[in-house]
C-alpha cells in the first residue's frame, strides 16, 4: 500500500507501525514516531495500524547543541 | 599535507565525520575562496568557512565599518567603526584560526579587476549588496568556470542558489536573464533588513561552499531555495537552464564582461 | 481556489499578506484578476505590454512557467503559484536634502520630530541655525516612499525643503 | 527610554522594517533571554541577539573553551583556549554591542538552580548537548511558563522548534524521555559540521525576535529539521500529546528532575587515517 514516509510517498507492505518501521530497519528506541501528526507511544508502536495514504513521520533523537 | 597535533585537535568533531575525515580536511585546508563583500553575508560565511580551516579566504570590499552595519554584521565590532571592512575582518578571521590565510582587497570589484581576481581561486561566494555587482560576479564566474554560491536578502526574505554553468547547471542569468531596470528596483525602493536572516543565508552559503569542496552531497545547482524567516518556511524552486540564456545558451548575446549600473530615480 | 505566494517586496500590495486566493483559467487570467481585488500588482508583475517583467519569475508547483507556456500556462484549483523576484541584498535609499527653516519655526526639534513620525533616518550633515534664521544638510534614509512622505510633512511644518543631489544608494 | 542617535543608527536597518520599526526596537532593547550553553548554538544566538540589541542575554555555561570547539563555536577565538566560555562570550559581545547587558553564569544547569536561574527572564534557549540538559531545560520552562526554542544537532543535521507552555507542543510530546544510554550519540563522539550548529542556531535566533515581536508565525507545533547534504528543510507538524509525561492530561512528572548523565568520551581522531 502507498504510505507517505518522512514526507516521501513509499510502497508497502504493513500491518502496523512497528511492520513499518522493521521495513526500514529502524530501532523503536532511536526515534519518535508521528502517525498523521499524532505522536504514537512507544508501547503501542505494535498495535497502532496503518493504512494506505498514512503519513508516518520518523523523528530521530538529536541531542547536540554545543 | 600534514596536519600537526593541534590542527587535528582542533578540526576534531569533523576529522570524525566518515564524509569528510582526514582527506576532507584536506581538501578544505587547501581551498581557496573569494568572497565578494565583507558585509551581512560575508560575516556569516568567512566566520564559519574560517573555522572550519579553508585554507585561502580571499575578501574584497572597498567599504569601512559603519555604525548600522553592527545589527548583522557580526565580524566587525564597535572599536572598528571607521576601519576598512576587510581589515577589521581580517584581524577577526585571524584571532578565531590563524591556520587560514586571508587574503584582502579594499576595492569596489568591478569588470577591470574581477577576472584577474578569480584566477587565484576554486570558488566564489557572492555577500554583494547590488544587482550590478550580482551580474557581474555571475558573468565572470561563468567565463573564468569557477562555481559559485549566490545568496540575497530583503528584509525577512533570503534567496539561494550554487551556480556551475560549467557543469551543464544554469547560470544566474537562467533564472533571472538581466537586472531590474531603474526604479523598479526592490532594493532601491525598500530598506531595512532582519539582521540574524543575513546570518542564515550566509551560513548556509558556506554550507554549500563547503560540500562543493568535499563534493559530497546533494547541491542547489538546479534549484533555487526560498526562505521567509517570518513564516519560518524554506522553499525549493526547480531551476531549469534556459536554452536562450544570454550567457550560458548555445548562442550567447554576451561574450564579454559588461557592468551594469543599477541606480534609483526619485 | 489557487494559493499565491506574494514576495516581501510586493507585500505592500496585499495588506502585508504573504499568501493571498486567486482564480483563473490561465496565469495570464489569475495576474489579471489578482489585481482586481489588489490593485497595483499587475503593474509590479508586469511592463507595459503586459509581459512578465524579466527581473521576476513565476512558478507553477515549483515550476518555472517561462519553461512552461508562459503567461498561457493553464491553472487549476489547488494549484500553488509563487512569485519570486530577483533579489539584490539589504541595501537602501540615502537622500540628502537642504532645509532651511522660517524663523518662527527655528526653537521646533523639527528634524527630530520628522524622525519619530516616519519610518526614515534622519542624519545632519552640516547645519546653521541662528537666533532667526537656519539650515541644515540632511540626509534621510530609508524606503523612496517614506522619504517622500517625509519630505511632505517637513514642507507642511513650514519648512523649505530642496533636494542637494538626486540620490545616494548604498 | 528613548534612543540615542548612536542607537538609532546602529539599529536603523531594523527600526526602518514595518513590522519592527521603533517601537519592535523598543520591545528587543527591553528583552531578556536565557541561553542555555556558549558553544556550537550559543554562538550564533548570543552573536545575532547581541547584534539586535537584545537588552539582557543570559549566559549559562560550566565549561572552559577546548581547541576542539573553535570548528564551530565562533564566538571564541584561539586564545580563549583554556577560558572560560562564558567570560570569552562576554568580552565579543561587549566589543559587538556594549548596549547589551551580558549576565554570566559559570555554572552547571541542575534540577536545584534552573528554576531561579530562568525566573528572571523572557526566553529561553536551549544549547546544550545532552539529553539529560535537554529535557530538564524543557520541564523548567514547562513550570516556569516560559517560551523555549529548542535546538539540537548531530553530524549533518539539526532540528529546531519552539515551544510555548501549555499551547504547543513540548519536547516531552514528541521525546517521553531520553534513548537509552549509548543508543544514540548525545554527544561529541558523532561529529559535527560547524555549519549545522550555525543555521540551527541563526533560526533560534530569528525564532527568539519573532517571539520578543510579536511578529510572523512561530515555528510552534511543527519541527523543522535540517540536512546539511541534501540542503533540504522538512517540516513535520506536530501537536501536543494527551499522553505526554509533563503537559498531558494525566502528567506523571511533577518536579523537576536530572535524567541520568551518561558518560562520554570522544574517539582519539588519530584513529582515522590522517598522514
Amino acid at each position: 500500500m502507498q504510505l507517505t514516509i518522512n514526507g516521501k510517498p513509499e510502497e508497502l507492505q504493513a500491518d502496523t507501525i512497528m511492520d513499518v518501521l522493521k521495513h526500514k530497519d529502524v530501532d523503536p528506541h532511536m526515534v519518535a514516531v508521528e502517525l498523521n501528526t499524532q505522536i504514537v507511544e512507544r508501547d503501542q508502536l505494535e498495535t497502532t495500524n496503518v493504512r494506505a495514504g498514512d503519513k508516518i513521520e520518523f523523528l530521530f533523537y538529536m541531542g547536540g547543541g554545543a | 599535507m600534514d596536519f600537526t597535533e593541534e590542527q587535528i585537535e582542533r578540526y576534531s568533531r569533523q576529522i570524525i565525520l566518515e564524509q569528510v575525515g582526514g582527506k576532507g580536511q584536506q581538501k578544505l585546508s587547501r581551498a581557496k575562496v573569494l568572497v565578494v563583500g565583507a558585509g551581512g553575508l560575508g560575516s556569516p560565511i568567512t566566520l564559519y568557512l574560517g573555522a572550519a580551516g579553508i585554507g585561502t579566504i580571499g575578501l574584497i570590499d572597498g567599504d569601512v565599518v559603519d555604525l548600522s552595519n553592527l545589527q548583522r554584521q557580526v565580524l566587525h565590532t564597535t572599536p572598528h567603526v571607521g576601519v576598512p571592512k576587510v581589515e577589521s575582518g581580517r584581524r577577526l578571521l585571524e584571532a578565531l584560526n590563524p591556520d587560514v590565510h586571508v587574503k584582502t582587497y579594499q576595492e569596489h570589484i568591478n569588470a577591470e579587476n574581477i577576472m584577474a581576481l578569480l584566477a587565484n581561486y576554486d570558488l566564489v561566494l557572492d555577500g554583494s549588496d547590488n544587482f550590478g555587482t550580482r551580474f557581474l560576479v555571475n558573468d565572470a564566474c561563468f567565463f573564468a568556470k569557477k562555481p559559485l554560491i549566490s545568496g540575497s536578502i530583503f528584509r525577512f526574505e533570503g534567496q539561494l542558489a550554487t551556480i556551475k554553468p560549467h557543469e551543464g547547471y544554469p547560470c544566474y542569468r537562467c533564472l533571472y536573464p538581466e537586472p531590474p531596470p531603474a526604479g523598479l528596483v526592490p532594493n532601491c525602493q525598500e530598506a531595512g533588513v532582519l539582521g540574524v536572516l543575513a546570518g542564515t543565508i550566509g551560513i548556509l552559503q558556506a554550507n554549500e561552499a563547503v560540500k562543493e569542496i568535499l563534493e559530497i552531497g546533494d547541491t542547489l545547482a538546479d534549484r533555487l531555495l526560498i526562505y521567509d524567516a517570518l513564516e519560518m518556511k524554506f522553499r525549493n524552486v526547480g531551476r531549469p537552464k534556459d536554452p536562450r540564456c544570454p550567457l550560458c545558451s548555445a548562442a550567447p548575446t554576451i561574450t564579454t564582461l559588461e557592468e551594469h549600473h543599477v541606480s534609483c530615480s526619485v | 481556489m489557487i494559493t499565491v505566494r506574494i514576495p516581501t517586496p510586493l507585500r505592500p500590495m496585499t495588506g502585508g499578506k504573504g499568501e493571498v486566493e486567486g482564480t483563473g483559467n490561465s496565469i495570464g487570467e489569475l495576474i489579471d484578476q489578482l489585481n482586481v481585488t489588489h490593485p497595483g500588482l499587475k503593474d509590479r508583475i508586469c511592463d507595459e505590454q503586459g509581459e512578465i517583467r524579466r527581473f521576476i519569475n513565476i512558478y507553477l508547483n515549483e515550476e518555472d512557467i517561462r519553461f512552461l507556456t508562459g503567461k498561457d500556462t493553464p491553472v487549476k484549483d489547488g494549484d500553488e503559484v509563487s512569485i519570486v523576484p530577483a533579489i539584490a541584498g539589504g541595501s537602501m535609499t540615502k537622500l540628502r536634502f537642504h532645509i532651511r527653516f522660517p524663523e518662527e519655526k527655528v526653537p521646533e526639534p523639527i528634524i527630530y520630530q520628522i524622525g519619530h513620525e516616519y519610518q526614515v533616518v534622519t542624519s545632519i550633515r552640516r547645519a546653521d541655525v541662528r537666533e532667526t534664521t537656519g539650515w541644515m544638510d540632511v540626509e534621510f534614509s530609508g524606503e523612496t516612499e517614506e522619504i517622500e512622505r517625509a519630505i511632505t510633512g517637513l514642507r507642511n511644518k513650514g519648512v523649505l525643503v530642496d533636494p542637494i543631489e538626486l540620490n545616494v544608494v548604498e | 527610554m528613548s534612543f540615542s542617535d548612536e542607537q538609532i543608527t546602529r539599529y536603523s536597518r531594523h527600526i526602518l522594517l514595518p513590522e519592527v520599526g521603533g517601537k519592535g526596537q523598543k520591545k528587543i532593547a527591553q528583552a531578556k533571554v536565557f541561553v542555555v550553553g556558549a558553544g556550537g548554538l550559543g554562538s550564533p544566538v548570543a552573536l545575532y541577539l547581541a547584534a539586535a540589541g537584545v537588552g539582557t542575554i543570559g549566559l549559562i555555561d560550566s565549561d572552559v573553551v577546548d581547541r576542539s570547539n573553535l570548528q564551530r563555536q565562533v564566538l571564541h577565538h584561539t586564545p580563549d583556549v583554556g577560558r572560560s566560555k562564558v567570560q570569552s562570550a562576554k568580552e565579543k559581545i561587549f566589543l559587538l554591542n556594549p548596549d547589551v547587558t551580558v549576565e554570566t553564569y559559570e555554572d552547571r544547569f541542575t534540577a536545584s538552580n534552573a528554576m531561579d536561574y530562568i525566573a528572571p527572564y523572557d526566553v529561553v534557549i536551549d544549547g546544550v548537548d545532552t539529553f539529560p540538559a535537554k529535557f530538564l531545560i524543557n520541564d523548567a520552562c514547562y513550570f516556569a511558563g516560559k517560551p523555549l526554542i529548542h535546538g539540537g544537532i548531530l553530524r549533518f543535521e539539526g532540528r529546531v522548534f519552539s515551544i510555548v507552555p501549555k499551547q504547543s507542543a513540548c519536547y516531552r510530546c514528541i521525546f517521553n524521555h531520553p534513548p537509552p544510554p549509548g543508543l544514540v550519540p548525545s554527544c561529541q563522539e558523532a561529529g559535527i559540521i560547524g555549519v549545522v550548529a550555525g543555521i540551527i542556531g541563526t533560526i533560534q535566533a530569528t525564532e527568539a525576535l519573532k517571539l520578543i515581536l510579536g511578529i510572523g508565525d512561530p515555528l510552534t507545533d511543527r519541527i523543522l529539521d535540517f540536512d546539511a547534504r541534501k540542503t533540504v528543510f522538512r517540516e513535520i507538524k506536530t501537536k501536543r500529546n494527551p499522553r505526554c509525561p509533563l503537559c498531558g492530561d494525566h502528567p506523571d512528572i511533577t518536579e523537576l528532575f536530572e535524567h541520568e548523565h551518561e558518560a562520554c568520551q570522544l574517539q582519539t581522531p588519530g584513529a582515522f587515517g590522517i598522514s
